[in-house]
Formats: C-alpha cells, sequence, structure tokens
C-alpha cells in the first residue's frame, strides 16, 4: 500500500460536475467507503479538455499548470483525477514542463501575468483514480473489503486513449510486472476483479471512440462507437467499464444515436468503473448515481441483484 | 627476417595509407601511380570537401601525399604503370612502364575505380543538355572556388534536382551494384549547394536513401531538417528542355502522378565503376576479377585484403564501391596482411 | 608458385567473353586497338544485352536452315549506321512497296508522294496488290494476334516480293521489300528476332509456308535487312535536295518519331552524328535539316502520339487528349512549329485528325501534319492538292504553303479543274495499274512481259 | 467509345459535353470528351514550413514515410481517404493542390494519439493533422469545421471564465454550426434520463446553465491568455504570409 495516496488531491474537472457527474459521486463515495481521504483543488480551472490545445497545445500546459500549482499549494504531493481527460492534460503539462522550452516559457508568460506562482515539475504526482484504488487499496485490500461480489458480472473494461497514449507522458508506464502498460492496460481488469467481476477478453480495450467529434462529426464517432459495443456485445460482457468521460458519455449517446440513427441495436450497458466498484463495496446504486447514466442499467443490475 | 620490399600499385586514399603503414612498419615500398601526381580520384577528379570530416580534399588527401613523399622507404614513381608482373610471394619482380625493374616479396592493388560515365544513360540529358552535370562537376565547381553556376550560361540556379543512383542499380546498362556513397555524397553536395546559395530549392529525386551507419543523422537528417532539401521518391525517366530550362519527367511514385517540373540544372549522382584498366590489370598481375569487373577478394575470414593470387593484395576501390575513409583502413588492413604472409614462412619452419 | 589464368570470371563484356590467352603486352594492344576503332557508344552500353540478330541469321543460313534475301547491286545499296555504330544497307533501287493499312485510306498524299519521288530518280520497282495485313494491328490493338500467324504472314509477304520479279521475266530477289508502315517495320523486326532464336517457331512456320508454297528450296525466306521507306528517304536525303524547287529555310518543323520505328528493335534503327550529334533517330529529322528547315527539339520528342492500337480503338478519350496535350500543344506553344512531320500512317492521322476535335474544349492549335515524304515532294514541285493531297488532312496547311512560297489558291483552281477531268474519266496515274498484279488469280501477263 | 477505366480518372480532369454540335457535326458525349493532364508541374516550397510555425506541425520535417501513423490511425479504418503518412508526405515536398483534395475530411482526426503513439520518428502526426487543418482554414480554403466551431466554443469558454459548462458548449455549438438543438436521438435519450433523474438533480443542471460555473479571480489569467493568443494569431498570419485581416483563427 502506498501510504501517500491515503490523503489525495481530488481534481474532478467540469465533466464530472456536469455530464459525468456520476463519476464524480461514485468517486465520492468510493473514497468514502474506502476511509481514503480526497480534498478537492480549490478553485480550480478547466484543464483545455481535448480543444485548448487545438488553438495551442501550450495554452493548455499552462491550464493544467495552474491546477497543479493549486495542488502543490495546498500542501499535496499527488492529485487525483478521474477524468481521463484531466489526467492525460496534467500528465502532458507534467511532461512539457519538463521538456518543452516554449511551454515553459508560456506557462512562466502568463502565469506571471495572471499574477500567481510558475509550476514547477516534479512538485505534484498526477494519478489517475485507478492508480490511486490500485495503489492506495490494492487487490487484497479490495477483497478484504467486497461487501457485494460483483461475481458472474461479464465486464469488458474499456480504458480509451488518453489513459496510455502517447506514452511518453507516462513515463512510469510499461515498467515491468506490477506496473501499468500502454499497450494492453490492466489497472481496471485489477480492481474490478478483485471486487469479483469477470473480465472477459476485450479487444478494443484502448480503441478510440471518437470523443474528439462526438459532435461535430456524429456519424464517425457513432461508427467508432458502435464498433466497440458491438464487440462487448459479441465478447459476451453484460457491461462496460469506463473510467474516462468522454468515453462514457460518447458511448452512452452514440449507443443511443447508433441506434435511432444507424438502426444498429446493442445491449451491453456501460456503467462507470467506480460505480461498479461502489456496488460491490455495498453502496447502492443511488449512492453511486447509477440514475444519473444516460444508459439504463437499472434493471440489469436489479437482476444480479446488485441493485 | 631481413627487410622486406612491398609494390603498392595506386596512389589514392587506399595506396597512400599503405605505402605509409608498410613504410612505417619498416619495408621499403616502391609506389606506381599512373598520374602524373599523387592522390588518386579525390585529387585528380578535384573533390571539395569530404564526407564525414568536412575537410577540403586538397588539405586531407594532400597531408596523406606529403607524408608518403617525404617519406625515404617509400619510393614514388609517377606516370607509371606496371607492365609485367612474374614470381611468387616473397620473390615478385615487376617491370615498369618507365624501363625500371622491382623486385618485390607483395604487392598491395589499390587501383580504385572509374566514375560512371553518365552518356550510358542519354535519357537523363547528360552531353545532350550543358546544365546536366555530374556529382563529380559539382565537387569542382566547389573546389575550384568557382561556384555552382548553370554550364551554359554561368547563371546561378534556382533550382537543382539531384538524380540518385545513376550508373547503380541499373540492370538496363548491366550496373546491378549500389555504389554506396553517392547518397551520401548526394546530401553533402545538397547541403553545400543550399549554403553557397541560399535562395535556391534543392531537390533529391530518389529510389531509396542509403546514407548508410551514422550519416543518417549529419547528411540525411540534417539535409533536410537544417538545409530544407527536400526527397521526392520519383524515379525519373527523363530530362528533356523547354528551351530555358530543364524538364524532368517521372513518376512520383508516393502519388502515383507524373511530374514534368521546371530546374535550372540536374546534377546526376554519378556511381563507381570497376577500373576501366580492369581487365588489363588483372591480366599483367594474374588475378581474377568478380562478376561485375572489380578485383576478386580472397575469403575475407581467413586472408582479409587477399586476391585470388597469394602474395597480391588489394584494398579500397578495386574491390568495389568504397567511402575514403574504409579506404583508407582498408590499405592499413592490407600492409598487416602482407607483413603476417611473410612471416609465415618463418613461422611454418619453425613449427 | 603457380597462378591460374584469368577464367573469364568478368561478364562485364557479355557470356561469350574469354580469356585470350595473350601476352600483356600483345593484349595491350589488342585493347588499344579496339577502343581506336569501335564506334563509342557501343562501348557504353552492356554489350551481353544487346545481340545483332543478324550475325544469327548468317549462322542459320550456313546451317542451310533458311535463305537469306540478299540486298544485292542492283538494290543500289546506300550503308547507314544504327544505334551501336552497327552498319545497315538500305537499298535504294528495285523496291517493291510494302503498303500501309492506314496509308491509303487516311493520307492518301502519302504512298502517292513516295511513288512520286521514286518516279522522278526514275527508280524502278512494283508496287503490287498481292500482299496482305501485317495484322499486328490485332497484336497491338486486341492481343489476340499470335507469333505463329503474324510471323507467317511477314515471311508470306516478304517471299512474294521476292519472287515478284518472275511476273517481268526477271531473275527472283529483283525487288526488295520496303515497308511504308511503322508498326509493320517494327512487327517484323520483332517477329525476325523470334524466328531467328526460336527453332520451334521456324517449324511451325515452316509447315504454315509449305503448304502456301512460299518456300524457298524447302528454306524460309528471311530478308537481309527490313527496311522502312523513311530510311530509304533518308538516305535518298541529298539526292532530294538536288530536286528540290522550294526553299524551306524560314520553316520551323518538329518531328514525331514513331514508337515502332525507333523504341521497337532500337539497336536497328539509323543514328547519325550529323543529324542532332545523334542524340535522336535520324530519319525525317536529317531529311528536314537537308532540305534546310529548322527542326526544333521539344519536350514531349519522345512521347507517343497517342494512338495506342487499343486507345484508339475502344478509348478515343484518351487519344485525343494525349495527342492534343501531350504532342501538338507543346510542338505550338514550345517550338512554335509551323509543320509536324511523322513517319507512320497512325501517328500522322492521330495528330491530325484529333486537331479538330480540340475545339470542343477550346483547343484550337491548326498545326499541320505530314508524312516526311510528302513534304520532300512539296519541296520538289510536286502538287499539293493533286499529289500530296494535303485537302485531306484535318489541320489547315494553307499558311503552310504560303510559308513555304506556294500559291495555294492558284493550285486549288488547278485542282478543281482537275477533278472535271476525273469526273469525264481523264485521270493520270503514277504507275501502271496493270502492273501492280504480278500473281494470282486476278495476274494477267502483260504484252511484252516475258515468260518466267 | 466510354473510357474503360474511368475509376482511375479524377471526375475533375474529364471535361464533357452531354450536348454538342461543332460546325454542324454532332459531337456529343463520348465524341466530344477530353481527359485533362493530371502531371504535377511545380512545389509549393512554403507549405512545410507554414504548417511547421502552426501548433502541432513542428516535427513534420522528421517524417520518413514509414506509414506507421496510418497504419495505426483510428480513422483510416473507417476511411481510406485519411491517409496522415500521404498529407505529410504531400506537405514536405509542397504539392499543395493534392493536399486539397482532401481538405473536406483532413480535419475528422479524432486524437486517439495512436499515431504518435507508434510513430518511430517522434513526428507527432496528430498534431501535424491538427496544424493542418488549421492551416486550410486560416488559407481559406476551407470555412472553419464543426470540430474547430466546436474547439472554438469551449475554449472561449474557458478563456473567458476558466471552466466549461457543458449544456452551453452544446447550444452554442449547435447554434453556430446552424443544427437544431433538438436532434431527434439527442431528445429520446435525454427523456430517458430525465424519467430516471430526481427533481433535486435536475434543478442543479438547470441552475448551473443559468448560474455559469466560474473559476474564481479568473480575470488575470484571462487577460494574459488572451494577449497571448493575439500574439499567436500575429505570428501565425505572419509565418502563413497572411495579412492582419485574413485568416479566421480565434
Amino acid at each position: 500500500m502506498t501510504q501517500a495516496y491515503q490523503k489525495v488531491a481530488y481534481y474532478p474537472g467540469c465533466a464530472l460536475e456536469g455530464t459525468a457527474h456520476a463519476y464524480d459521486r461514485s468517486t465520492r463515495a468510493v473514497a468514502k467507503a474506502l476511509g481514503l481521504e480526497i480534498e478537492e483543488l480549490q478553485n480550480w480551472n478547466c484543464c483545455g479538455a481535448m480543444e485548448v490545445k487545438s488553438t495551442d497545445p501550450k495554452l493548455q500546459t499552462y491550464l493544467s499548470a495552474r491546477n497543479l500549482g493549486i495542488a502543490a499549494k495546498m500542501g499535496h504531493t499527488a492529485v487525483m483525477a478521474p477524468c481521463n481527460g484531466c489526467y492525460h492534460n496534467l500528465k502532458k503539462a507534467e511532461y512539457d514542463l519538463r521538456n518543452d522550452p516554449a511551454s515553459i516559457e508560456t506557462e512562466k508568460r502568463i502565469s506571471t501575468k495572471a499574477g500567481h506562482a510558475s509550476y514547477q515539475p516534479g512538485t505534484v504526482e498526477t494519478i489517475h483514480a485507478l492508480d490511486w484504488i490500485k495503489k492506495a487499496i490494492g487487490e487484497d485490500g479490495l477483497r478484504a473489503r467486497v461487501k457485494k461480489s460483483l461475481s458472474g458480472l461479464k465486464v469488458a473494461n474499456y480504458y480509451g486513449c488518453m489513459y496510455s497514449r502517447p506514452r511518453h507522458i507516462f513515463p512510469e508506464k510499461d515498467k515491468g510486472p506490477g506496473s501499468e502498460s500502454t499497450l494492453k492496460p490492466h489497472f481496471m481488469d485489477d480492481v474490478l476483479g478483485a471486487a469479483g467481476a469477470v473480465n472477459v477478453e476485450f479487444p478494443l480495450k484502448t480503441a478510440c471512440c471518437g470523443g474528439a467529434h462526438t459532435l461535430s462529426d456524429s456519424d464517425t464517432s457513432t461508427r467508432l462507437v458502435l464498433n466497440i459495443l458491438t464487440t462487448a456485445d459479441a465478447c459476451g460482457a453484460d457491461v462496460i467499464a469506463t473510467e474516462c468521460a468522454t468515453c462514457h458519455s460518447g458511448l452512452e449517446m452514440h449507443q443511443s444515436r447508433g441506434e435511432k440513427v444507424f438502426g444498429k441495436k446493442t445491449n451491453v450497458k456501460i456503467l462507470y468503473f467506480t460505480q461498479l466498484l461502489g456496488l460491490a463495496l455495498g453502496l447502492s446504486a443511488r449512492q453511486v448515481g447509477v440514475h444519473e447514466n444516460f444508459s439504463d442499467s437499472v434493471g440489469m443490475l436489479r437482476a444480479r441483484g446488485l441493485g | 627476417m631481413s627487410e622486406s620490399r612491398v609494390l603498392v600499385v595506386g596512389s589514392g586514399p587506399a595506396g597512400l595509407s599503405a605505402a605509409h603503414a608498410l613504410a612505417a612498419a619498416g619495408s621499403r615500398v616502391t609506389l606506381v601511380e599512373k598520374a602524373d601526381r599523387l592522390g588518386g580520384a579525390p585529387i585528380l577528379s578535384g573533390y571539395a570537401r569530404l564526407v564525414p570530416s568536412h575537410e577540403w580534399a586538397r588539405d586531407a588527401i594532400g597531408g596523406m601525399v606529403a607524408r608518403v613523399e617525404g617519406n625515404q622507404r617509400i619510393d614514388i614513381h609517377r606516370s607509371a604503370v606496371v607492365e609485367n608482373f612474374e614470381g611468387s610471394l616473397g620473390n615478385f619482380r615487376a617491370k615498369l612502364s618507365n624501363g625500371q625493374v622491382i623486385g618485390a616479396d607483395a604487392a598491395v592493388l589499390c587501383t580504385g575505380f572509374t566514375h560512371f560515365d553518365s552518356v550510358s544513360k542519354p535519357e537523363w540529358g547528360f552531353g545532350i543538355y550543358p546544365d546536366v552535370v555530374t556529382t563529380v562537376q559539382v565537387e569542382q565547381m566547389f573546389s575550384s572556388g568557382a561556384g555552382v553556376r548553370c554550364p551554359s550560361d554561368g547563371r546561378v540556379p534556382d533550382r537543382v534536382a539531384i538524380l540518385l543512383c545513376v550508373g547503380s542499380r541499373d540492370r538496363q546498362i548491366g550496373r546491378e551494384w549500389c555504389s554506396k556513397i553517392c547518397c551520401t555524397v548526394s546530401a553533402n553536395i545538397a547541403m553545400e549547394i543550399r549554403e553557397a546559395l541560399p535562395k535556391s530549392s534543392v531537390y533529391i529525386y530518389y529510389m531509396d536513401v542509403r546514407t548508410f551507419g551514422l550519416y543518417e543523422g549529419p547528411y540525411y537528417w540534417e539535409s533536410q531538417e537544417e538545409h530544407r532539401v527536400k526527397y521526392i521518391k520519383a524515379r525519373i525517366a527523363e530530362v528533356a528542355s523547354d528551351g530555358k530550362r530543364l524538364i524532368l519527367k517521372g513518376e512520383d511514385t508516393l502519388v502515383k502522378r507524373p511530374i514534368t517540373i521546371p530546374f535550372d540544372m540536374v546534377v546526376q549522382a554519378v556511381g563507381m565503376d570497376p577500373n576501366v584498366d580492369n581487365v588489363h590489370i588483372a591480366s599483367v598481375f594474374g588475378i581474377q576479377l568478380d562478376k561485375y569487373g572489380y578485383v576478386r577478394k580472397a575469403p575475407v575470414y581467413s586472408a582479409a585484403g587477399g586476391t585470388s593470387r597469394p602474395g597480391v593484395f588489394v584494398a579500397g576501390a578495386a574491390t568495389g564501391p568504397e567511402t575514403i575513409d574504409d579506404s583508407i583502413a582498408q590499405g592499413q588492413s592490407a600492409a598487416i596482411a602482407v607483413l603476417a604472409a611473410m612471416r609465415m614462412p618463418v613461422q611454418e619452419a619453425a613449427e | 608458385m603457380t597462378h591460374k589464368e584469368p577464367t573469364g570470371d568478368y561478364n562485364g563484356f557479355g557470356p561469350g567473353w574469354k580469356a585470350t590467352g595473350l601476352t600483356p603486352a600483345e593484349a595491350r594492344r589488342a585493347t588499344d586497338w579496339v577502343e581506336a576503332k569501335i564506334d563509342r557508344r557501343a562501348l557504353l552500353v552492356n554489350k551481353d544485352r544487346v545481340e545483332d540478330i543478324r550475325e544469327r541469321m548468317w549462322e542459320l543460313e550456313k546451317d542451310g536452315e533458311i535463305v537469306v534475301h540478299r540486298i544485292g547491286d542492283q538494290h543500289e545499296p546506300v550503308v547507314a549506321r544504327t544505334l551501336y555504330g552497327w552498319e545497315k544497307k538500305i537499298p535504294t533501287n528495285s523496291l517493291w512497296h510494302h503498303k500501309s493499312c492506314g496509308q491509303c485510306g487516311n493520307i492518301p498524299g502519302y504512298p502517292s508522294s513516295i511513288l512520286w519521288l521514286m518516279n522522278k530518280f526514275g527508280i524502278r520497282y512494283l508496287d503490287e496488290t498481292d500482299q496482305t495485313s501485317c495484322t499486328a494491328w490485332n497484336y497491338h490493338g486486341s492481343g489476340i494476334g499470335n507469333v505463329v500467324s503474324l510471323a507467317a504472314i511477314f515471311l508470306r509477304n516478304f517471299h512474294q516480293a521476292y519472287v515478284s520479279a518472275q511476273a517481268q521475266g526477271l531473275p527472283v530477289g529483283t525487288y526488295y521489300p520496303l515497308v511504308h508502315c511503322g508498326t509493320s517495320f517494327g512487327n517484323y523486326k520483332e517477329m525476325r528476332i523470334y524466328l531467328m532464336h526460336s527453332a520451334e517457331l521456324r517449324e511451325q512456320v515452316r509447315k504454315i509456308l509449305g503448304k502456301l508454297g512460299r518456300l524457298v528450296d524447302g528454306k524460309l525466306l528471311i530478308p537481309e535487312e527490313i527496311v522502312h521507306y523513311s530510311e530509304w528517304l533518308h538516305v535518298m536525303r541529298h539526292r532530294i535536295r538536288e530536286h528540290q524547287v522550294v526553299d524551306c529555310g524560314n520553316l520551323r518543323a518538329t518531328i514525331h518519331p514513331a514508337c515502332h520505328v525507333y523504341k521497337m528493335v532500337p539497336e536497328d534503327v539509323i543514328y547519325d552524328d550529323t543529324v542532332m550529334d545523334g542524340n535522336r533517330v535520324a530519319v525525317s529529322t536529317g531529311l528536314m535539316q537537308t532540305l534546310g528547315a529548322q527542326v526544333i527539339d521539344y519536350s514531349t520528342w519522345y512521347d507517343c502520339c497517342g494512338f495506342g492500337f487499343r486507345h484508339i480503338i475502344g478509348e478515343r478519350e484518351f487519344t485525343r487528349s494525349f495527342a492534343i496535350d501531350r504532342k501538338i500543344k507543346v510542338a505550338v506553344d514550345e517550338a512554335r512549329s509551323d509543320v509536324m512531320i511523322g513517319h507512320d500512317t497512325g501517328c500522322i492521322t492521330t495528330l491530325d485528325k484529333n486537331q479538330w476535335i480540340g475545339r470542343a474544349v477550346d483547343k484550337v492549335y491548326e498545326l499541320p501534319v505530314m508524312a516526311d515524304c510528302q513534304f520532300a515532294a512539296l519541296a520538289c514541285g510536286a502538287h499539293p492538292y493533286k499529289l500530296a493531297q494535303l485537302h485531306w488532312h484535318a489541320s489547315p496547311f494553307e499558311t503552310l504553303l504560303e510559308k513555304l512560297g506556294i500559291d495555294w489558291q492558284q493550285a486549288k483552281a488547278e485542282f478543281e479543274s482537275y477533278l472535271k477531268d476525273v469526273a469525264d474519266g481523264r485521270f493520270e496515274t503514277l504507275y501502271d495499274p496493270k502492273r501492280a498484279i504480278t500473281s494470282g488469280p486476278g495476274f494477267v501477263r502483260q504484252q511484252g512481259d516475258q515468260a518466267a | 467509345m466510354p473510357i474503360h477505366e474511368k475509376s482511375l480518372i479524377r471526375p475533375e480532369n474529364i471535361i464533357r459535353h452531354e450536348s454538342m454540335n461543332l460546325q454542324g457535326v454532332d459531337v456529343s458525349g463520348d465524341w466530344s470528351t477530353f481527359i485533362g493532364s493530371r502531371t504535377i508541374t511545380d512545389y509549393n516550397e512554403d507549405m512545410q514550413d507554414e504548417i511547421a510555425a502552426l501548433p502541432g506541425g513542428e516535427y513534420i520535417h522528421r517524417c520518413w514515410q514509414c506509414g506507421s501513423c496510418t497504419n495505426t490511425c483510428t480513422v483510416n479504418a473507417i476511411e481510406a481517404r485519411f491517409n496522415p503518412r500521404y498529407w505529410i508526405y504531400l506537405i514536405r515536398i509542397g504539392l499543395e493542390e493534392e493536399l486539397l483534395r482532401d481538405k473536406d475530411i483532413l480535419w475528422q482526426c479524432v486524437s486517439c494519439n495512436k499515431c504518435t503513439y507508434t510513430c518511430p520518428r517522434d513526428v507527432v502526426p496528430e498534431g501535424v493533422m491538427k496544424a493542418t487543418a488549421h492551416w486550410l482554414e486560416l488559407k481559406g480554403h476551407t470555412p472553419d469545421s464543426p470540430s474547430t466551431i466546436f474547439d472554438r466554443e469551449f475554449s472561449n469558454q474557458i478563456f473567458a471564465t476558466g471552466k466549461v459548462e457543458e449544456g452551453r458548449v452544446l447550444r452554442r455549438f449547435f447554434a453556430s454550426t446552424g443544427q437544431a438543438l433538438r436532434q431527434p436521438w439527442l431528445e429520446s435519450m435525454v427523456i430517458g434520463l430525465v424519467s430516471r433523474l430526481p427533481v433535486k438533480m435536475l434543478l442543479r443542471l438547470g441552475l448551473s446553465a443559468v448560474l455559469r460555473p466560474k473559476t474564481r479571480k479568473w480575470s488575470k489569467s484571462r487577460a494574459a491568455i488572451t494577449d497571448y493568443l493575439q500574439q499567436q494569431g500575429r505570428a501565425e498570419r505572419r509565418a502563413l504570409h497572411l495579412s492582419a485581416g485574413e485568416g479566421t483563427h480565434v
């Protein structure tokens, strides 16, 4: 167990205040259930998501650096971000501030003008909610705390793009046994497996859902999502476990759109991994915000005694 | 063992290196050079700055020449060729065209190569259009100080195309080998042109690029990244003229589109042919040539630097396309092989 | 210590190279001699890829397999040099005209000009009808021609040329075939190579020709040279110059060399150091230069006319686009050409006739296109309508005639009056048509002809 | 006589008159059809430098055309014309006309970063795609893509307030791309959700639409960002040889 992760800074990000509220709710509930302390970043700003870097990646670096600086100021050494986009951007900023002179200069320039300190790379470690649970509690710790095993629930673990690509911004990954893999990530499998789920062999763990163009190029996104959903169905999964706000809403939205516009119905349900974990820890469906999901899993969970 | 006597034929980088190494090891060397000057292709063809040191050829190779010319143990015959060569290891006798007869324990052939003559590829316009030149000519433009100018009217070229594999890798004209150095030399020339004429555009038309080993960075990539040389994957079918400029015709294979592009100057990266005298050299020295016409090497694992005839050694581009650095190394290597071969009978007697 | 003689592993000089066993000094002398004698171009090509098929022909004749129809004194040959500096005998007299399928129908002025020039020089010839198409059109256009049939037709036509003189009581071989069509010329040369290389093909063809009664002493008859009319014009160019009455000095001419003439079996094509330094095929170019015209090089000199065989039949969109954009446009824009000169039926038809439809896309170039023989006839005073028959051409030629100082309006008036004569049955011929058939069912022996 | 391999010829290269009479001759259709030339006649020397001057395009010069990017590309798998390797080649040698043929799909990169993950030369193809899409817009070759409009709405909100409220982005995106907000598929999804949401939650979502989420004390950051963006915008326009008024960048 990593003692350092018992208390971490929490960066929910904009999506978790909006469409992905269920992810925020379940993350907080799981933290409480596991006895882990999370402290929300004070007065945080948006990380820029996928959009600001299209205008200028160096601006994205500034936005994330500001948040990292807040975590440092609050006395944290680790900031936990459940949203893949936020997590990715914090990591990318950390990397660029170590390696790219132009990014360093831009961050300095804007932070100086904005009247706050420049962020020094290496001060705060960015971790994903998966790292946090895996390292703060661990599989054995989870098994001991499971009240209502997920046993029998077939789960396709879906990690998306931003959790592991590009590899150079995740220097701690691909370090052999125990570390996360960028090619075949497994932390979510480990965590949910410990909670009793049956992880199906799912080949599209890191496929892209087209989240960048969910609205601007809906047809492409729908086709990409349908590929993921039909594969999950074919793998026999009851549910796709997600760990990314953009992926999650993308899968939900385009499952619906795929059915209405493309006439392709898929059956697999979509839940945040924190929701599944919370259920296993004995929390109610409402406590982990199942009712806030567009994808209606209530019946499926009830049928399995998990509702 | 008495002082050995070695005949070195040819005074390019390999020959200069072999002669110096042998003399340094205590042998007496007879150096025979066909031309009236020492130095081989880099000097006789007027190369400019060499790969990879960027030294001027006249300084770098000139230094090797001076070192050999100043060596008391080296007897130099310029404007001379070997007319007759008889005997065996430890007891050869060479008759030179200047009438002298030389005794030698061994010989090292450093007879080099001949630049491909582009006239053999008429579709690429050499010999038809004055502004179609070879890499050797561009080297001369630099080394003479005249600068890169279109031969037709002396104008500064705005657009220069370099065609790779001219006289190499071409079954049509019986040259199936890669000439090894042309990609790197072309990248080097391209960078020098861009440096000398910053307003010019330089394009390299390639089939694939073989700037082998460590030349990848300082030649292939630096030419693109620093000097904005463009590499276009196209085999040029023909060079024509619109009366003013040259027109390159071919196909950009990656885009699947024909190209018809005007240029001021077209540079052919000419390959390395076997020395035109190789058939004659082979008959004088009683050695075999390989199927391409280069001097056939003895198996390298047991007899590096050897030829098909014991006591006759070989180094440098006489055995195939070779770089200057490696020719120099092979010259030294052949010198060691000579010394080892002459010790061998002594060792055998001791057993 | 012994060493082996060179074993001949060096195949840069071809598989035929063997160590001579000469002493080094002898070898050096021999090499110097060879280098001084052999044409440079021959040294620069890899010889094992190019063989002189005639050497094989002589061997087969020596072995008693074939008979070679030789070019003899009666043919008054002139020697020309081909791509590798080899010699080629071009007969200039006693010629048998092997006509072109497309020529007579599409460009009637083309054959008439050749015959007119020959009349002018008093050359004996036979323009007989007992000949067939070479059928290479099938071969190139649809791929249904096969080598056996093509080879048999080649030998059948050349056999007829060989024996035709018998109808006039002259010995066989008196007339030598002169091929008008570029494709026939290329095809026959290609077939000759196959025949020389394949005993199996020779056997099959021998059976066919035996049935047709077209063997000589039971053997195949192979011509010593296959000769294109443009080669005849080339070697005759200085004599033509002597008859020239029209000044061509201010004319800018472009040449379109035919693919089937100079790209097929290229080693047999005439190159001449006095014609563009030997960098372009010499025929047509040499003639135009001799007549005093300026021959202007242009960047698509090498390109096909666009005829393409398959394309002219099934995809004329391609043919016309290629002809206009790649050839005509370039010759006009780049070379400011007054006339384009060709030497093959298909090319001239393509380059000329397609210009009209260029109007559909506003590509109007109006570049006269004609054969070298038509131009030569004009230069020697031939009638532009009656003889050169330029009115059959699609692109306007009047400006060109004005530039040559020929009064086309007067010529046209003469021609129109001549047409009335023709309608009344009074027409001129270049040649006694009754002499055109020398054998077969239509053959009628003429009075005065001796028995064969 | 139809053209046999018409599929090999680009439609714009076929010049055809369905009905035409020329000097009294009917030459309609095939009889007057011409095939235009597709020969490359020049290179645009500025293209690579211009795209390298835009954010994301910096490393385009490293590419050696191995094709790893296209091999892994998410979009290429469903749209064969989407070929980053090919576009990078075109940009590097300056075949502008050829690149413009794909201008309408080039923006469709989904930023999955598979190319950047796999690229042995660290070209960051994903960045190049972004830079190229912007180049097309800045040069006026394409109108702003839906993606750019979305990005701009999104970014502007962040720059203005420090945070994003998704509903607002959505509404403004649909408005500026001229789409109805009430997309049938979206509507049915929302109705399904609302039937399950408690009143309190609905109230909260509604409130956030009125009381936009904000980062406090953001004004100085906003000013610094705006200043930076203006300077970057000027630099980009200079690099692309555009006058101050040209271009549509933020």
